[in-house]
């Protein structure tokens, strides 16, 4: 069988449930591949991984791969089973903060690790400078956690709608308590977790043809985890190593992502990628890609996938 | 002062009565010293003698107040070694120069000094007379191991006479120097001795050192630490180092072998 | 090729050259060329593998990019350094060894907190403290005072137990000299004991310095403002900005290198007397 | 031992009583928090229940721990990803194999020192630089370029350890290599022995107590090295991957109980260092 | 035996001509041998005596070639002492008595005969022969510290023995142990010397163990060391320990003695 190996832009949880699914379901299998699932961690760069050759294929958020294609990675898209964005900033209304126009002299949680890209952009869209006092807003690492917004010590963080967001809610804030700002709201959501491959590869017709196999495979475990969504959290749950997932947030999770994949089957929205590449370049003095990509995402693998 | 001298002769400086000292160990407990009773007198230089391990050090430690005997009395100038320390009675030399590295040889000797709270012109004017009777002026800056071992031990010396203790008590003082040295550093403290009339115990492993230097030689058996012998010197009190080939010292030092010989085993 | 040939090169003259260097008599231009060469060696080998080898820069960059990057950095390294170093590490390091100081020679007063705390001590030493780090970036917050209640915590026992240690190091005869003076014990303590832990106390003075660097940057992994060392390395692996991560590791090298030597420095003042430092 | 094992007691009885005096200061705010939401008053001892008994405590009271350690030790199979024992044998194994790598390339590094003039005057100087990498901080990135070079799995998490690992043995090898004085070497010279009779026979006896003392903090510091190896490797398993896990979650009770329980490994293998020493060192004729 | 005894006899075991050696130590050079001649004979017992730091541990070390000379030549039964060395020709003995503390007796006294590459059962041999040798049979299994320091010595002494280097080369040996053990190893040593026909070179600090010992005595000067004078003993070959109270070994006692203080300068 072709191995493929799969590098997780994070740890193991229903984020991720259709490589899994398609896993455990045999999809791989079926295609004649015998696919090694890599899960990702809080510094783990996907980029540095399938650079390195140890992923054939990695999953990334578009903006952390058009800045590595930037830095000369040449990364390609050539799947996208996430049609919309999950990130919002989620806020403490006794911060005071009621809309945007609030967040000045604030202080912010923001996830870094590539992932800052979508803040930083909303923020010059909004013209703040990041660099904290009176006419900006003071931005933090935010960790692994939602520490920050518990404890006061930042008046929003960053949440994804399926893990961060609820993971408030159990800490014992009420949605009552809480303002959340999508991406999606703000016209500022970039794509996230893509498919991506080098695109030296592509030029290989075995490596294409296992791509092919391989999206169509986990297409397929997207489509059967959306239907089945507290089946496939279970499976999530199965091939978590770590133990410390539960089952309930696993579940609530998978509902809540499949929202997220919903729209899609597969195929890169090149109107999507446009919207994305737009707001990256839009960042004012310091844009977080200097000028518009080419050849960043692909159809071909998609095109004989979904056919 | 002569008259004086004579008045506190009387009453012994140190007096041990019936002394018994047990240290408790792991193997089991160790008879140090066994019913020892001795007196010393204002102006005496007492040596102490005998096979390694009998109580020598122990004896000297209890006079000191460093080890409290298990039974038996001693007083120290009529009151007991503690209430003796406290008045800083006692000038303690031990067989290791035992310097403070971090000290100059000045500011070791002023060490005690400083504790005693002499004043500082007062402390100036003793470490530079301490340091002439045992010839270091001029080393006062050095540190203590940039001088030899002879040097340090004297310098050791001085330290214990900075401060106007009337008992010394000195544990195998040179026992780590070499014959030439020893002799000349034998000559010095006698010298001393007699122009200070202090009270000295000394312990000794040489025969010859133990004639040459004492009024008393106090002979000790291994352990259980017993006095075998007590060996009054019919020495004069001047003595040349030419006396060691006197018949009558020879004498002395036949005496002093046969009592320690007569306490050992011959086994190791 | 050409490249790997250069590296084989620079490997055999760098080698040679120090065993000719090491031939001569002994003296302090060889004590320090012998090491500098053995440095210089080894970065040359290392350009030449990274060049000859065609490795990606995503994955080790080449010293000559790193040095190019350091260069160009200045003003972040810069900021980085002060949040991390003077503020996380310098602080903590300070605070922890302080209070390790002060707590010994209360311990050390007391035989019986003595007997309890060292053996609690020497077991909390070897742990890995490390682990604790997210919880006190979650108790103190994300800014420095954070990161040097990290620093806190790690240098603290080492200190600790190498000061009490210390305490103890005088001997018997030492001791009992201080008796025959019928010395206080503020006195003994201060004339005979801190002199004589000196040595013991610098031994946990350096031992301190790496483990307050390490921590510092370490702890910065679990929440940060946007500035320090190690928020700088992880974003910029992050970012594939391998390069500014190398100059950050360089910064660290230097400035842990400097503080140890610093330290050592110090120890050679104040123990100028002890045996090992004679030399 | 026995002489210190009331006052042991003792600071360790402190050391809990302060520790559940932290959970009520610490973890007071949130109760109160929510008890104003709740609109409820507390009293003083409910207070003090609700805050040892939080769910996400900010320090978590020690029988919660306990409890934690329990259920996730004893009441589960060991073979189960939920098993803290599970979690410290892949710890256990990654620290063990760098504990190794690391007491070889220490002990290989000294000998070099203590036998080799251009390598005592060279090394020495960037192994201490050495350690002033942060290396911890670039665990992550080691593990990823690992990784590139077909090194995965175990190796490279020891490799951290065995970083971390090498220099005391380094350290107190050379020191351990040349303890013995001139004196014994001139013996040896005198019976004209080869340069392996004076290792073998003199230079490697004579540094075992340096060896074992090394060797303690070596393999704590491998335990570290594991234990922050697993922290970005994806949370995969092992005690740093469940406190990652944990802090990931806001678990303090997961977090804490990952951490007693390397605190309990750490202990057992440098206590069984102690215990190998002191049989060795005994045989040796040197305790 | 005799024939070739005296056949041996004709050549000198050590012959050291002009020899010099200078140290180069941080302080600038050390001068610590100055232009020193001195032949031994086989069967030779020769003492070195002088003030401390005057080059008797030096010139030891330059006969067993743990030192160079800078200057003149020295032979060892008619080779260089490196090649003397590599015959393994000597025994050397240091003033700590320096057993292995991780070997027992045994084991110790195995040392050199494991490294020189002797089959077990002749090690075996040898060991017991010298245990037997300095009575110390029965102690085989017991570890160094378990022993007297003067059992120590002996098995220190039995090492040196243990192979057959026929010279014999002993700095300060004794240096360490009290007066009467001293004397009963002083005894031991000669008979063993009578025993064996060994070629000794032998340092000490003490005046009677010198020449209760020794055949000849070479008196060194303090540095840059030189030898000031040797005196052959006339005392005979067979000596109790009561021979030290003739008048002819105060005799020669004496002439040491003038000898030494000769070249000392009191402030050591
Ligand atoms: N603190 C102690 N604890 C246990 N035993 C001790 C202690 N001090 C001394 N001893 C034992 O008491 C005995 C007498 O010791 P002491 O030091 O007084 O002998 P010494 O005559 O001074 O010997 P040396 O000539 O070797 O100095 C010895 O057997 C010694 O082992
Ligand atoms: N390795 C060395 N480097 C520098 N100087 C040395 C060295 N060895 C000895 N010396 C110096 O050479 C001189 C002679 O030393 P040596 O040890 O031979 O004296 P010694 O007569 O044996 O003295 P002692 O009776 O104290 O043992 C001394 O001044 C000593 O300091
Ligand atoms: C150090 C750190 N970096 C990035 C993220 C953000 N992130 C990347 S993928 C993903 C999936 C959502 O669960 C999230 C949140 C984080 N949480 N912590
Ligand atoms: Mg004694
Ligand atoms: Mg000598």
């Amino acid at each position: 069988a072709d191995q493929v190996t799969l590098q997780l832009k994070w740890v193991t949880q229903a984020q991720f449930a259709g490589y899994y699914v398609a896993l455990d379901k045999g999809f791989y299998a079926e295609e004649g591949l015998d696919v090694t699932i890599k899960p990702g961690g809080p510094d783990i760069a996907p980029a540095q991984v399938i650079a390195g050759g140890g992923a054939d294929v990695v999953l990334d958020w578009m903006p952390s791969a058009l800045a590595s294609r930037e830095k000369g990675l040449a990364l390609v898209n050539i799947a996208q089973p996430f049609k919309s964005s999950g990130m919002m900033l989620t806020c403490r209304k006794d911060a005071g903060v009621a809309s945007p126009a609030d967040f000045k002299g604030k202080t912010l949680g923001v996830w870094f690790f590539g992932n800052e890209y979508p803040f930083l952009s909303w923020m010059s869209k909004l013209g703040y400078s990041t660099e904290g006092g009176a006419d900006g807003v003071t931005v933090l690492k935010q960790g692994f956690n939602v520490d920050p917004i518990l404890q006061g010590q930042a008046a929003c963080v960053s949440t994804m709608t399926y893990n961060e967001y609820w993971q408030i809610i159990d800490a014992g804030l009420s949605p009552d308590d809480l303002v959340v700002f999508k991406y999606e709201d703000q016209g500022v959501a970039t794509l996230e977790d893509g498919m991506y491959v080098l695109e030296d590869n592509l030029k290989d017709p075995a490596f294409v043809e296992k791509m092919v196999k391989f999206v169509r495979a986990s297409m397929k475990g997207w489509k059967w985890a959306e239907e089945n969504p507290d089946d496939a959290a279970m499976i999530v749950l199965d091939n978590d190593a770590s133990g410390a997932q539960t089952e309930a947030h696993q579940k609530r999770m998978m509902g809540e992502v499949a929202k997220l994949t919903a729209g899609s089957n597969g195929a890169l929205d090149p109107a999507d990628y446009e919207r994305t590449v737009a707001s990256l370049l839009s960042g004012g003095s310091d844009p977080v890609i200097s000028k518009a990509p080419e050849g960043a995402w692909t159809h071909m693998i998609t095109d004989k996938a979904l056919n | 002062m002569t008259a004086a001298q004579a008045n506190e002769t009387a009453a012994p400086v140190i007096s041990a009565k019936g002394l018994n000292l047990t240290f408790q160990t792991n193997d089991g407990p160790v008879h140090a010293l066994k019913d020892v009773n001795l007196e010393i007198n204002k102006g005496d230089f007492v040596s102490f003698i005998g096979p390694s391990g009998c109580g020598k050090t122990t004896f000297l430690r209890v006079m000191a107040d460093l080890e409290k005997p298990t039974a038996g009395s001693i007083t120290v100038n009529g009151v007991s070694p503690e209430e003796a320390r406290k008045t800083r009675a006692y000038g303690y030399v031990f067989q290791h120069a035992g310097l403070y590295p971090w000290r100059t040889i000045g500011g070791n000797i002023r060490l005690p000094l400083e504790i005693m709270g002499y004043t500082k012109s007062d402390q100036d004017e003793r470490v530079k007379r301490v340091l002439d009777l045992v010839e270091l002026s001029g080393f006062e800056k050095k540190f203590p191991w940039q001088l030899s071992g002879g040097m340090q031990q004297r310098a050791s010396i001085a330290r214990a006479l900075a401060f106007d203790a009337d008992i010394l008590l000195m544990d195998e003082p040179f026992g780590a120097l070499d014959e030439i040295v020893r002799d000349h550093l034998n000559e010095q403290l006698l010298q001393l001795w007699a122009r200070t009339n202090k009270t000295i115990g000394f312990v000794t492993h040489s025969i010859p050192e133990a004639v040459y230097l004492s009024t008393r030689i106090v002979v000790m058996s291994p352990r259980p630490g017993r006095i075998t012998d007590v060996i009054e010197s019919t020495l004069p009190r001047e003595r040349p180092l030419d006396i060691r080939d006197t018949p009558e010292f020879l004498e002395i030092a036949h005496r002093v072998r046969e009592g320690l010989r007569a306490g050992h085993a011959y086994d190791d | 090729m050409g490249w790997i040939v250069f590296g084989v090169i620079a490997w055999a003259l760098g080698w040679g050259l120090n065993v000719w260097l090491s031939r001569l008599p002994r003296s302090r231009a060889t004590g320090l060329a012998v090491p500098v060469v053995f440095g210089i060696t080894l970065l040359l080998i290392w350009e030449s593998i990274v060049r000859g080898f065609g490795i990606s820069p995503v994955l080790l960059p080449a010293p000559s990019a790193i040095a190019g990057r350091f260069v160009a950095s200045t003003g972040i390294l810069w900021e980085d350094f002060v949040q991390t170093v003077l503020k996380g590490a310098l602080s903590g390091y300070v605070f922890g060894c302080g209070a390790a100081f002060l707590t010994a020679v209360v311990v050390d007063r007391f035989p019986f907190l003595r007997r309890g705390l060292l053996p609690v001590g020497n077991f909390v030493a070897a742990l890995p403290i490390i682990g604790m780090a997210p919880i006190l970036v979650m108790w103190f917050g994300f800014d420095w005072q954070s990161k040097a209640a990290v620093v806190v915590v790690m240098v603290f026992f080492p200190m600790l137990v190498n000061t009490v240690e210390g305490l103890q190091a005088t001997d018997a005869m030492q001791r009992d000299l201080m008796r025959t003076y019928a010395s206080g014990y503020w006195t003994t303590l201060r004339k005979l004991r801190l002199p004589a832990a000196m040595p013991f106390i610098f031994n946990g003075l350096k031992i301190a310095t790496t483990l307050a660097l390490i921590g510092a940057i370490v702890a910065e992994f679990f929440g940060s403002p946007i500035r320090g060392m190690g928020f700088r390395i992880s974003t910029s692996v992050g970012q594939l900005a391998l390069d500014l991560v190398w100059a950050e590791i360089v910064v660290a090298a230097i400035v842990g290198s400097a503080f140890y030597g610093g330290v050592a420095l110090l120890e050679k003042a104040v123990t100028f007397w002890h045996p090992s430092q004679r030399g | 031992m026995r002489k210190s094992f009331l006052p042991v007691l003792t600071v360790v009885a402190a050391i809990f009583v302060l520790w559940y005096a932290m959970a009520v200061v610490l973890n007071a705010a949130w109760a109160k928090d929510q008890a104003k939401r709740a609109g409820v008053e507390l009293s003083f001892s409910e207070l003090v229940a609700d805050t040892w008994a939080q769910d996400k405590p900010k320090l978590p009271a020690p029988h919660q721990v306990a409890a934690e350690i329990w259920e996730t030790t004893v009441e589960k199979k060991i073979t189960s990803k939920r098993s803290l024992v599970f979690h410290s044998g892949i710890t256990l194994s990654s620290t063990l194999l760098g504990f190794v790598l690391g007491t070889v390339l220490g002990i290989g590094l000294a000998v070099g020192i203590v036998y080799n003039r251009v390598m005592d005057m060279s090394v020495m100087p960037w192994v201490i630089a050495s350690q002033t990498i942060p290396i911890l901080a670039i665990a992550p990135m080691i593990i990823v370029v690992l990784n590139a070079v077909g090194i995965s799995g175990l190796l490279p998490k020891a490799i951290i350890s065995m970083y971390l690992s090498f220099f005391p043995v380094v350290v107190g090898m050379v020191k351990g290599l040349r303890s013995p004085d001139m004196m014994q070497l001139d013996q040896m010279r005198t019976w004209n022995a080869t340069a392996s009779q004076q290792f073998w026979k003199l230079r490697l006896p004579s540094s075992m107590p340096y060896l074992f003392a090394s060797l303690k903090i070596a393999m704590a510091a491998s335990l570290v090295g594991a234990i922050v190896g697993e922290l970005p490797t994806g949370a995969v398993a092992g005690l740093g991957a469940r406190l990652l896990a944990g802090s990931y979650y806001g678990q303090t009770i997961q977090i804490w109980s990952a951490l007693i329980m390397a605190a309990a490994l750490a202990a057992c293998l440098v206590a069984i260092i102690g215990l190998i020493q002191r049989v060795t060192l005994k045989r040796m004729g040197m305790a």
